[in-house]
């Protein structure tokens, strides 16, 4: 009978870890996904600097979290001993699966500000915003800040609660993730510039053309696959585990996909780019919409990022390269306003969510990222300069950084 | 002796290759070029953006030809490459000092 | 002791649904791997089309399964509050697992008619395959006209059972799935007529030669490696996870490497395909066969490949680009045939099955999907013709149909 | 009651299974990763052989380890029917986890000695190495001989515990798999000689460019992620999965990345290589370092392979490709000493380990390694030769072995 | 009628062939090539190996001119050209034998 | 001032550049071309269909000299790039009416 007991508990304990994993491995594997689609969205001269950042910049962030973000964000610390860090095998999983999610911020940031930043700086921008800013927000939604010990909501989740009905609800990290990457893009890009001859004298814009459409398809390819461990795995325990939310991701996927391609003309890169806009923005409320519903929301952040990138791009003539502020900023901020529009019952949902708190929680964020990334760009900036010389960006980050081409045969 | 250059169409090559082998010209160097001219180009867009593409994929032959008479391979050529749509291409003919075989240096048209 | 009873239960459903969403990952993986089979074996004009085919084809399904599909094979329908499903975590994520199933209907397909077809009418051919054709033939093997609510056998596999003392044995679909989108193909093939110049007047044969051998072999690699999730997931739930089922799909694929390498002097396409059809063929008897026998069954597929490959390509000359006959329906029809031989005790296999079951299920599936086929391929040419002009075909469908080139620097 | 009870065996052995096959389609997965590493780091007319190697070493591997390796190593056979093999569902799945270890020892000296060696005579060197010389060290430290059927230890285990006070701990490979190739390389590598031209008669190094930086790079991702399979599915069974596991393992590759880009002034290829390093060297001691002291053993594994790259190719002028010498077998062996110091309780580890032991079971691998590979190779080199022709060397074995080039359609 | 061979930088091609453009020439065809004089090359590493690399990517346009004065061709390629610095390139003119237009066959001047 | 264009063997190219250098030609222009003649080509087999090829893969090096003998130079690339069997390659030697240096629009044989 206790024996019994053991073996549930063993099980359950060991479920949990197994699923965590599972979840991280994907999530890791999404890490690449972004590589390839920097890799493919740069020219040629810029490809190894983008296989190389992600890799630097995730891990940079691996240390910067594991020794001040998790600690800010869940109050746990692991500089001590294994065997006295508490129920260490959950807990360190759960730091990996969470550091999946932390290390997006310099990974989302890196494709807005490509072919032109510094390495040094942009890896120490990183390691800032991992450190510091992100765990702050991440503590008052999911951490420290936002529950007590037992278990009851304080904060700023208290105050949701209390005066709107409902906490701030970003299930999977539409906001949490990806709209504070995409936001955090915003001032970078903007104190960095537009790429050398991106905009010409004569008020034409270049859009210099693209590396590889297939680079570019392999890392949407990797980052959608992975995206189900993304969402699927932050229920965090085994029991917790929920089909609607791997239904939901998939149908806001589709949505996406098939609303970019309308909504483009059959552009290949806007229908990948597309379906990463769906998963985007169903994260916040992947465990409560309909199936339909979630295709909806996906479909509306297709759109978004298609206008929106021809918007800044074409209009307000800044220059994000591979369009993260549109895709993450704004579909990750639809997404978390979206779920408390259709999560309720009304649309087949399981409700439980509060528009006005869904709006607060989201402005919130915007703001924080646009406060935390201008001053850490700034001062950056003013310090040791974060953007090449010309010459070294003609020239190309990959020979100028790495001593590298991409092919390296290819002159012979 | 002479040298000539045929600018043609890529998916022409294969055509043009076998009529020159039918006239009897075997040896040419081949490289792949973009050219412009009177061709209209074409839009792409990517994530929506616009690029107007005037540039041209086009097939360019290079062969020294000695025996076989250049208005023959000319004849052959325009044949072979003919669509009558503006991009068919154009054939220059260059004059040459001298041509080396560099397995047994022979030299001279000998050497073609 | 009730509170331990409600634990088993919950982990024994949680366990379920992580082992279908496991295998729907691996499985959504393998259109990934789709993908790149066919961008690498393309030439470059239409390795963009390629690379998007794919997933406008997985969303297109989507849908169609989602409202039409799985209604119709499993008799549940999910338009209704999400509240109102029945046991919904569950059925959602059995709804995600069979779909990757169903999507590689068309995926399968456009491996065949590449190069030449349509944009709009092969996503539309895609939807009423995946929508109708596809779905009948599922519920009468798998779904609802195969077992009825106390699961006793019904239909065609009660008539089998009764009158060959087994049902027609599909574990993880060489039949249901590969067959016959293999056999859905042909008609396609057919009706299209080879790419132009692919036989010259002078009756020479004219392969167009393949964009890249990597892509090609990226592609075989995402699907060998998803494959496990297609054949260990079908089990369905936990409890019924089979390691037998693993190491017959091991052994299978690695029997039809090594006999794609013998009979064809060490071409490297003819190995990767021979990978792949020993897991197509292996997936119906994979719960049964002794692993010895799986590698014959799977190097017996190879060899069947490599020759009908020969045969419909240079003696037909119907043009079937990436062979997805040979390979999908010669492969898949011969798996479903082969478990009626090689899974018995004799041959050191579980036995319980029926030659003769085997030979009807998998000739019905033959007919079903010519029949199906031609009267799609056939109306829908009538209707809005199927293929590209031979201007379109000739500048090749990235440029016609999406705007955008594989290596858009290239022109510099 | 019985029930439940049965109910919890069934969720236990089921579990184990699962956890068994999500970490053996991880490594299959590295398999591709080992492929599209040497694809990147060979000339362009060794891609294709690149490819097919692997996949073909692979397959070679499964057969011989299923009928020899495996029942040396672990004394069970699976040559009779599958209902007579003992518990045949965990066996079979215990036997793919494992045979994805073993199939590593090929595709490891297949990096070092690309792009000289003949086709066939490295398949049957593989065939004997995974064969006889591997499994009986596997067997020695993890198999048959290390354990009666009690449990207890013996053999050379025996001796360690009694002599040392712990066995020699190799949790999931350092030495076993990844040493042991490494070492097993060295030979071929020297028997082989190094590629024509590449050290000229003036004395210059003259290292042929490499093919493609995103191919290495898509490779070392495909390690990376699955490499979290190796380590955390080692564990065996569910109930012994550890987070501890998977989290030194990352710390231990983020340990490594930094290392490789700092002391290699931001090369990319260090960089990834860096990565590998740190996995390589984490897999021994990865249930019982500190996060951080993993960091600090991948670190140094990065260093090592930095060093000793240039010692191996620059000094002794040996011409080992991708450096398979410094990366596994130096990174292994290293990872097989940093257990026995890096694990104990004064580093924050769990301890529980023996430096002499330690010392003992790496050194013992190594000159297990250079013996049997020594006879293999120079028994191979006399009977039939296992080098290219210089003539077909200079065509690149793409066109010579597989009468295929990497892309078919570049000369039109 | 002559060809004039130019060979220029990469990153200075979309100004040249404005350049070009805005005189007239429209015309032209182009390759890739590698090329070495006075330009100081760069140093690689892989791995830690270093390679000394002097062949350094240019563009080369050809263009067969003879309405527009081959001297205003030379100065507009030189002016869109220019840095200053070694490397901007050599404008290479060499005499032609014939032209002919594939697509109606015209030949001579008539043809460029 | 003459051009020399040398279609030689891929495997040669270090080779001949080398050969080059020592004789102080050290400019030169560099692509990568496709040549068919009297060398045998290859069959290629994919899922079991054959391709003959017969186009072969070659490097073209092209190169204006002055104060070098062009005969020197020739002697120095038949030397550095032979084998003996077909497919060693062609040296062309053309005629040049202008050279000019971008840099500083040095012309004639000064911008050589
Ligand atoms: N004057 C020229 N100099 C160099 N190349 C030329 C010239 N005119 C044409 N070409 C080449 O020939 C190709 C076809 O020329 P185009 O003017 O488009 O068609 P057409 O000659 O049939 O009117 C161009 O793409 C270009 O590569
Ligand atoms: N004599 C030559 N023959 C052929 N190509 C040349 C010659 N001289 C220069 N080039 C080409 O011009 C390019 C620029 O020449 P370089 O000597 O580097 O600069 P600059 O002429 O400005 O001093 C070279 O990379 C090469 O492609
Ligand atoms: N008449 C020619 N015109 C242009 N290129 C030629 C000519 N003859 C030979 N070549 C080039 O030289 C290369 C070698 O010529 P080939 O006839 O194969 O060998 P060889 O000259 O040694 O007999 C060819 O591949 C081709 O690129």
């Amino acid at each position: 009978m206790d024996q019994m007991q053991k073996a549930i508990e063993q099980l359950t304990q060991s479920g949990n870890i197994m699923l965590l994993v599972w979840g991280a491995v994907l999530v890791f594997s999404m890490h690449a996904g972004f590589a390839f689609l920097e890799a493919g969205s740069v020219q040629r001269k810029n490809v190894v600097n983008a296989l190389t950042k992600i890799v630097m910049d995730w891990s940079v962030s691996t240390f910067v979290y594991f020794i001040i973000g998790f600690p800010i964000a869940y109050g746990i610390t692991f500089i001590k001993p294994v065997s006295e860090v508490m129920n260490y095998d959950f807990n360190f999983v759960h730091f990996f699966f969470l550091l999946t999610f932390a290390a997006c911020i310099p990974a989302i940031i890196s494709g807005g500000i490509a072919e032109r930043a510094k390495f040094g700086p942009q890896m120490l921008a990183g390691a800032i915003l991992v450190g510091l800013v992100y765990p702050c927000y991440e503590s008052l939604i999911w951490g420290q800040w936002a529950v007590d010990g037992t278990g009851a909501a304080i904060g700023l989740q208290a105050f949701l609660q209390n005066n709107f009905g409902a906490q701030f609800h970003d299930y999977a990290g539409s906001v949490v993730v990806h709209a504070m990457g995409g936001w955090i893009a915003l001032p970078a890009i903007m104190i960095l510039g537009p790429r050398l001859g991106r905009y010409r004298h004569n008020g034409q814009s270049d859009p210099p053309p693209i590396h590889s459409i297939p680079y570019l398809a392999l890392g949407s390819w990797l980052l959608m696959v992975g995206w189900f461990g993304f969402n699927v795995a932050s229920a965090g325990k085994l029991s917790a585990i929920s089909g609607l939310v791997a239904i939901n991701s998939l149908m806001a996927m589709v949505g996406g996909v098939i609303a970019g391609c309308v909504f483009s003309k059959n552009d290949a890169v806007a229908i990948y780019n597309g379906a990463l806009a769906g998963l985007i923005a169903v994260c916040s409320g992947s465990d409560k919409y309909h199936p339909l519903a979630a295709a909806v929301v996906g479909a509306i952040a297709a759109i978004i990022f298609v206008k929106a990138f021809y918007f800044i791009n074409e209009k307000w003539r800044l220059d994000d390269v591979l369009g993260v502020w549109p895709l993450h900023g704004l579909g990750g901020a639809w997404g978390g306003i979206a779920a408390g529009i259709f999560a309720i019952p009304a649309f087949g949902g399981l409700g439980g969510v509060s528009f006005m708190s869904q709006l607060i929680g989201t402005t919130l964020c915007v703001v924080i990222a646009l406060v935390g990334s201008f001053v850490v760009y700034y001062v950056l900036n003013k310090v040791m300069g974060i953007r090449l010389s010309p010459t070294e960006e003609m020239t190309g980050s990959d020979l100028v950084v790495h001593s590298s081409k991409a092919y390296p045969e290819e002159l012979f | 002796m002479v040298r000539i250059e045929a600018i043609i169409r890529r998916e022409k090559f294969e055509d043009v290759k076998d009529a020159l082998q039918r006239i009897g010209v075997i040896a040419m160097t081949v490289d792949e070029v973009y050219g412009c001219g009177h061709q209209a180009g074409h839009v792409e867009h990517y994530r929506g953006l616009e690029s107007h593409i005037n540039l041209l994929p086009k097939i360019r032959i290079t062969t020294v030809v000695h025996e076989v008479d250049p208005d023959t391979v000319v004849d052959a050529i325009c044949e072979a490459a003919f669509t009558g749509a503006h991009g068919d291409g154009k054939i220059f003919i260059m004059p040459l000092l001298d041509a080396i075989r560099v397995r047994d240096r022979v030299r001279g048209v000998e050497a073609v």
